[in-house]
């Protein structure tokens, strides 16, 4: 069981190749990539912001809470920060089990666990030049404008 | 009045202009002192979808705080 | 969409890569893994006999359901034929969708129908020696017993 | 009395002894033309859990069948 913030590009076959254990029958993952629309928008690219010491520590007891709670051997996941381009693999949840039930309930579990609770921002950049960080209010806008802008050469309007 | 260093994350340290900043204040807990910054800073995401930590552990808005505490405000999350 | 059934490994990192969409938020993948126990008894090897015809067929049948069903975009099954050593992949279903949820609930729906549809044998050895047809009745015994045992040197006993 | 090839999978080839057979018989369907076989061959498994198909379709037990079908017999699969 282990929670990981990763800087460089999520290589699923190996993460999935470290969970192989001769009691599991089933084994899901859960793959997050980034997509070319949210909410009605052309989105061109991603950047992730981690809290790393709580996201970690937080992810664990959501991993911890699985174990508890579903008939399950091991549950991983791991969760990138910095910019990502379209496609590439945001978050990736593996978990083994002996019967293929409890991997799929645990593995929901923990994804939805994980988006709620990690402390991890999400800033969208758009085809049009704007950007926004997802789920909050009047992003970027009034006073806080020119620092927004200066700091990374985006801004939404 | 006591002394903590508050720290910014995400849209609330585009907002503050700033990552982290010392701040002096009579408040009592550190929803009182989150709602000081807001105002301050322009912060518009409402209290109940932010979350806010004390030395690197999650506490609730109703948690006091202590002089020299590292305070972190954290705007809604977007994991995933 | 497609169903195949494999004489090799199956590889899941190039399974996974085939279905990279722009417009996938959720990828949802479930392995089936040969394990060293079944009901209680000691697995060493499982081999599968499968009708390819009629397997890929009802395959497809149980994707294009799932397709019609839930709001994917695209969903693919491989089967293992053939013989499997412990900790092998014996089957992997992959799913993306835009949200999380759709794919999650489709790779269940999939997996499921999959073993209970296609048909395909699974036959257990086990470490006493022994071997079975998994959910047959009176395996390999009575007046089959000696056809089965010069067959492949293998008896239930 | 018609004549087709049975053709048996799995545990039914190995209780049968042959993948396949030429069977003559005056059952009407593939329902009792595999009561036969079963009992020839001494197929334990209920046909609830079996199923029958007619040159690669799959088919309901009551389905009649015709001089020279290929009619296959499968065990209760196990996939996965």
């Amino acid at each position: 069981m282990h929670c990981r913030i990763d800087h460089e590009p999520l290589e699923s076959d190996a993460l999935r190749s470290a969970m192989i254990d001769r009691r599991a029958g089933g084994f899901v993952a859960f793959e997050g990539w980034v997509r070319d629309h949210n909410e009605g928008r052309e989105v061109v690219a991603l950047h992730y912001e981690v809290h790393e010491r709580l996201a970690i520590k937080e992810g664990e007891r959501v991993l911890t809470e699985a174990l508890a709670r579903f008939e399950i051997l091991d549950a991983v996941c791991h969760h990138r920060s910095g910019d990502l381009a379209l496609t590439e693999m945001a978050v990736w949840v593996g978990v083994t089990s002996r019967h293929r039930a409890a991997a799929f309930e645990a593995c929901r579990y923990i994804i939805d666990e994980i988006k709620a609770r990690l402390p991890i921002w999400k800033k969208e950049f758009y085809r049009d030049g704007d950007s926004g960080w997802v789920n909050c209010v009047g992003c970027a806008q009034g006073h806080a404008h020119h620092a927004h802008a200066s700091r990374d050469g985006q801004s939404r309007g | 009045m006591k002394r903590v260093t508050a720290e910014y994350f995400a849209i609330f340290r585009e907002q503050a202009g700033l990552g982290e900043e010392r701040v002096e204040s009579n408040a009592a807990t550190v929803g009182e002192l989150f709602a000081e910054c807001a105002v301050r800073h322009g912060f518009a995401d409402p209290r109940e979808r932010c979350k806010v930590a004390i030395n690197d552990e999650l506490v609730a808005w109703e948690t006091p705080f202590a002089e020299g505490d590292l305070v972190l405000f954290f705007p809604p999350v977007a994991g995933g």
